[in-house]
């Protein structure tokens, strides 16, 4: 049994990411946002059960879909909310966008819009930990549709090769845009998949919080002792909102709302919001809140990157 | 009557038509029978066609390009549908070293018919991996045809031509022209390779401009009419193999060349055609020359550096001028209203 | 049973296959054959097997180790040797090489020099062979080697998806260049791999020509029948001579010949020859030789390509 | 003393004493720790550092490309080597959409120091897929750094700066530069990037050569003396960032300008620096400008037809014989002995 403290802290990051999200949602259609967002709403359970089991010195690497685990991760929320906003106070001084959020400080790698290219970065860097005799580890955070993409296949191999301290999570909400995962694999057998490399692979079918944190616990503190290399957890989830935008999109017909209810009915918000009391869960809603309120008013009143800035980082001199 | 189209439209015709007209003419791609069918421009296909011949795929660009490669060989025509460009980074093996090479080095035995349609992304935060103009890597091997169709007619001729093509043609297309809208006619016709088209006449200076640059450089020419220079406007449409005399012919009359590139200029497509007009005119006739493109950078998606990363109608105005009176003269033009949404609409 | 016939067929394609690499490897120090070699002495087998269970309009892809499959599925060995030396008659004029045979009309579609480039191009044609509607099956030949990259994972995905007419034909023998398979894979576990993606797969242990035959027949047959999708046969093997070229390799200590024995032992030209009648033996390695000999003589007479060849065939037109 | 080392022997002192120096820098890539040890450049690295710094890998271009990555971000100086550049299409996506873009679009948090060595092969039928010289893909890149020396001392001293450097390097290799012989200091130098070297002064022509085609230009220059044209041949070392202040100064005083690319000249090498030049001396200095490179076409591994896809010191030679007298000469000089054979030997 987990104690009511870490009830809270679960329940604060993931009712913090959900009323982000919905925020961003809300102020889209000023045009103040000219990102493409891809709304995590629905599936913050993955990002906070397995990052509330890490250390701040393990790092994630994750894709385009980066807002719940950024935050989850201790990602900072006025960098990343300048940045969505092209600021020159985000994250990535208004140079990433929404796609490429990061916070190194924080262990949050960098993110990419091109399906599955940082899984094989997260191996790399598990490969330097384990030659730094570091006892971090990494996570690999990536969706079904990149389970299609050879890279993949690649990086596991090697990670097994290697008996890296890494931890694949796969966020299956069985659509890559709109297309299932069963017009793209002829089975839906990705843990069958990974275990063939050598690699041992769980499914967690249900979105549930407290079971993903249980897990990924267990696997964390065998590879800090040094004991086993990679780990895949498939963890079933689903988006409600639509592929990118802030919007539903059930009318477009690929997916039915009937398919979401069982998800929607099993919202990890609303069950963590139940497990703790109304005074604690009010407390933290009013700080959220603020934070939040605090965080939008910076990013928009903070100045856009100056002239200049479009050739520096392009290389280092 | 003209019969206007959008450039979405004519893509979706072209490919209709094709279809229609040879059985062995297949399209596949990520989302291709999706609700969005690409913008569109795959619309109602999967349903006309059947899912054999019309197929969404998995996320697996390099193998999706062998296949399709693979398919040639066997004698259809695959048509490969990317969203963005930045994607083909994952298919180069097959796209270089192999569709590029399958004729030569197999001694003619064989040949690959087959269309890899690419997108160009730009705006909204595009940024660094959805925005790339990467057609000079495929310039640069021999073995491809390269086209980046401007407008709705071209974009349908292109098609039909990069269909029928017994090579492997890129097809490079922009998110912003498919919001183009101009004259299709509805009978089948092919717009050849090796063929630029002189948009607007003018005796002071030769704008050649690339993919959605054409569209700025047409607008360009307007805010220079007003400071009475007169700049002769060529698309060069296909890219590979290049029309070069045209391009030629127009810098023997006016002396002053601008390429504007929608990519990056160093090795790029401008480079290219400021060469290869230099070493037709020099000891002939003395030319100055200019290149713009995207700025030596990644692309930035917020808006303030972004509007500087690419060339527009005023900067390239501003380019001209200074090509053509000499120095940096720091003319910029004000904003014209109208010319935001111009749209070149033919007749041809 | 097989009949004495078939015996014989599998001999004379045995043995050609072994007597033209000999010859190869006899000729190369004369540097007339200025092509990288990668002989597959030792490994004949496979090719002789599979290629015996299949019709001329059947088709094959392979790789840069390509002699034997080539001359296996009917290809034209004056053509071969002609390419070889680089002469305008050669398969493909010259422009080819030793690392990309082709012989279109005897269903060798091409190979290539980087490895496993060729086996979504198989998957592609056999995608258009059941488009239209064809009972011709494709085989993709390829090495242990090429089982590392992303691009066979894709491509066994696929093809399971939409269940093609393909046969996956990995010739296994241990070694990519100098390094292991072990080196390269935590687990030497091709099949299980294979099978993970829904592709049924068998491994064949002991390059026993009889037995790679029967079994790829009976696949053949299926896929004919349009029963079944593709099939995957991880084909143990050993090459015998160095990765490239015509010497043998033992002392650089890679692999000892300890480890060839049993392979070498294993012979399948030698077992063929046992099989069937001395003067049947007698028969076709005269005539063997002698089409070895007329094949040899052709390519050292022919011209080298046209200066204007060196412009023609980079696009059609 | 002079000390002479080979090419083969400058990349593996290079490689040694950077790792004895930085505990931080790891070798990898297929085949390093094989017994020919990538033609003995990584010889007795894994013995000496053991196989966690120096480790052969699975045939998996891409993935061990997006590993070397994540091990820069960690801190690493990876250096990953590929025996054919052709290869490198298999990792396109890493280079150009992540390793390139890093830094730029996590505005400044991380930078990716890694070098990637690849080899550019030629002759004895390397053919259509193992020669392929593709520095200008990344040359055109914005956050890529390419360098291609050409002989011992030079390897040495880019390698050195290329580990140190904090952005992604490609390092490209030739063959037949391997076999280079040459002066090399014991010490640790870099050669930073940013200066082209004049190796040969000449009134008449600037002669650039890349890579394997620098040795082709400074025999090109022996055939050229003979008949009293003067060749200044210039060594750009770094592609990208480019000197071409340096081409420019001698282009001023020669007025004729000669680039010889070991690679396509359509968007390659050649083009990018013509345009440069001319975009820096028009309206200051008349001047005519020349391209050679690889044949359009596939590479073809018949000696007969290979002969003639790569530009040679004579066919160099009487080209140059042209952009000094003009026109078509037909010139072409016998071929001469001693020159097959010339190596460059410094010193610098
Ligand atoms: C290599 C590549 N191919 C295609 C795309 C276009 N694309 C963007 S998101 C996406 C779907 C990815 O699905 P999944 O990995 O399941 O992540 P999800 O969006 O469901 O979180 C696709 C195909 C891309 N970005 N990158
Ligand atoms: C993509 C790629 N990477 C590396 C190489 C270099 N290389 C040539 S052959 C070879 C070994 C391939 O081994 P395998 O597939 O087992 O085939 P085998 O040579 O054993 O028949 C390698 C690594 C290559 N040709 N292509
Ligand atoms: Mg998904
Ligand atoms: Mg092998």
């Amino acid at each position: 049994m987990m104690s009511k403290a870490i009830y809270e802290r679960f329940y604060r990051s993931l009712y913090r990411i959900r009323r982000v999200e919905e925020e961003i949602a809300r102020i889209y259609p000023s045009d103040k946002i000219k990102s493409p967002v891809h709304l995590s709403i629905g599936q913050e359970a993955v990002s906070v059960g397995v990052c509330e089991a890490l250390r701040p010195d393990d790092v994630v690497f994750g894709t385009y879909r980066s807002h719940a685990y950024y935050l989850a991760k201790g990602g900072d929320l006025k960098k990343m909310l300048a940045e969505l906003y092209g600021k020159a106070t985000g994250c990535a001084k208004g140079k990433g966008g929404s796609m490429h959020l990061i916070d190194a400080a924080h262990g949050v790698m960098g993110a990419s819009a091109v399906v599955g290219t940082t899984i094989p970065n997260a191996v790399g860097y598990a490969y330097a930990l384990r030659l730094q005799r570091k006892d971090s580890v990494v996570v690999s955070f990536f969706g079904d549709g990149a389970t299609d993409e050879g890279v993949f296949y690649e990086s596991l191999n090697f990670a097994a090769l290697k008996q890296l301290p890494i931890i694949f999570i796969c966020e299956n909400n069985f659509y890559a845009i709109h297309t299932h995962l069963l017009s793209r694999h002829k089975d839906a057998n990705l843990c069958g998949r990974v275990r063939a490399y050598g690699i041992p692979a769980e499914q967690i079918d249900n979105n549930d919080i407290l079971k993903i944190n249980e897990r990924v616990k267990g696997v964390v503190d065998l590879l800090r002792a040094k004991q086993g290399g990679p780990f895949f957890f498939e963890c079933l989830t689903y988006r409600w909102k639509e592929h990118v935008g802030p919007n539903d999109d059930f009318h477009l017909g690929y997916r039915s709302y009937e398919e979401a209810r069982t998800w929607v009915e099993g919202d990890q918000v609303r069950r963590l919001a139940a497990l703790i009391a109304p005074q604690s869960r009010e407390r933290i809603e009013t700080q959220v809140e603020e934070e939040i309120r605090a965080a939008i008013v910076c990013a928009e009143d903070e100045p856009f990157p100056e002239a200049q800035e479009l050739l520096t980082d392009v290389t280092g001199d | 009557m003209e019969r206007i189209l959008s450039y979405v439209d004519a893509i979706r015709e072209a490919t209709d038509q094709q279809m229609a007209e040879d059985p062995s003419v297949v399209v596949f791609g990520l989302d291709v029978d999706d609700p969005k069918a690409i913008q569109g421009t795959t619309r109602g296909l999967a349903e006309k066609y059947g899912p054999e011949r019309v197929f969404g795929t998995p996320l697996s660009e390099e193998a999706m390009t062998g296949a399709a490669i693979g398919m040639a060989l066997a004698g259809l025509r695959p048509i490969h549908i990317h969203i963005r460009m930045d994607f083909l980074m994952l298919a180069m093996n097959q796209l270089v070293n192999v569709a590029a090479k399958s004729r030569y080095m197999y001694g003619g035995q064989v040949h690959v018919p087959m269309v890899v349609r690419c997108m160009i992304g730009k705006s909204w935060g595009q940024g660094a991996q959805h925005s790339q103009g990467l057609h000079s890597f495929f310039m640069h091997v021999p073995g491809l045809k390269v086209v980046a169709p401007t407008n709705p007619y071209d974009a349908k001729g292109c098609l039909i031509q990069a269909i029928r093509d017994n090579d492997p043609v890129i097809y490079v297309e922009h998110r912003i022209l498919h919001f183009q809208k101009g004259i299709v006619p509805e009978e089948r016709y092919g717009i050849p390779p090796g063929r630029a088209r002189v948009l607007e006449e003018g005796r002071d200076v030769t704008l050649v401009g690339i993919s959605h640059m054409l569209t700025e450089c047409l607008r360009a020419r307007c805010y220079l009419e007003t400071i009475n220079v007169h700049a002769e406007v060529i698309d060069p449409i296909w890219l590979s193999p290049l029309d070069i005399e045209t391009i030629v012919k127009s810098v023997k009359k006016t002396g002053r060349l601008c390429v504007v590139d929608n990519g990056w200029t160093t090795c790029g497509a401008s480079a290219e055609i400021v060469t290869r007009v230099i070493e037709r005119l020099q000891g002939e006739r003395e030319v100055v020359v200019h290149r713009m493109g995207y700025a030596p950078a990644t692309c930035p998606p917020t808006p303030s550096l972004e509007d500087l990363y690419y060339p527009n109608a005023r900067t390239i105005a501003s380019a001209v001028y200074d090509l053509v009176k000499g120095g940096r003269n720091h003319w910029l033009p004000e904003e014209r209203e109208g010319l935001q949404e111009m749209e070149f609409r033919g007749p041809f």
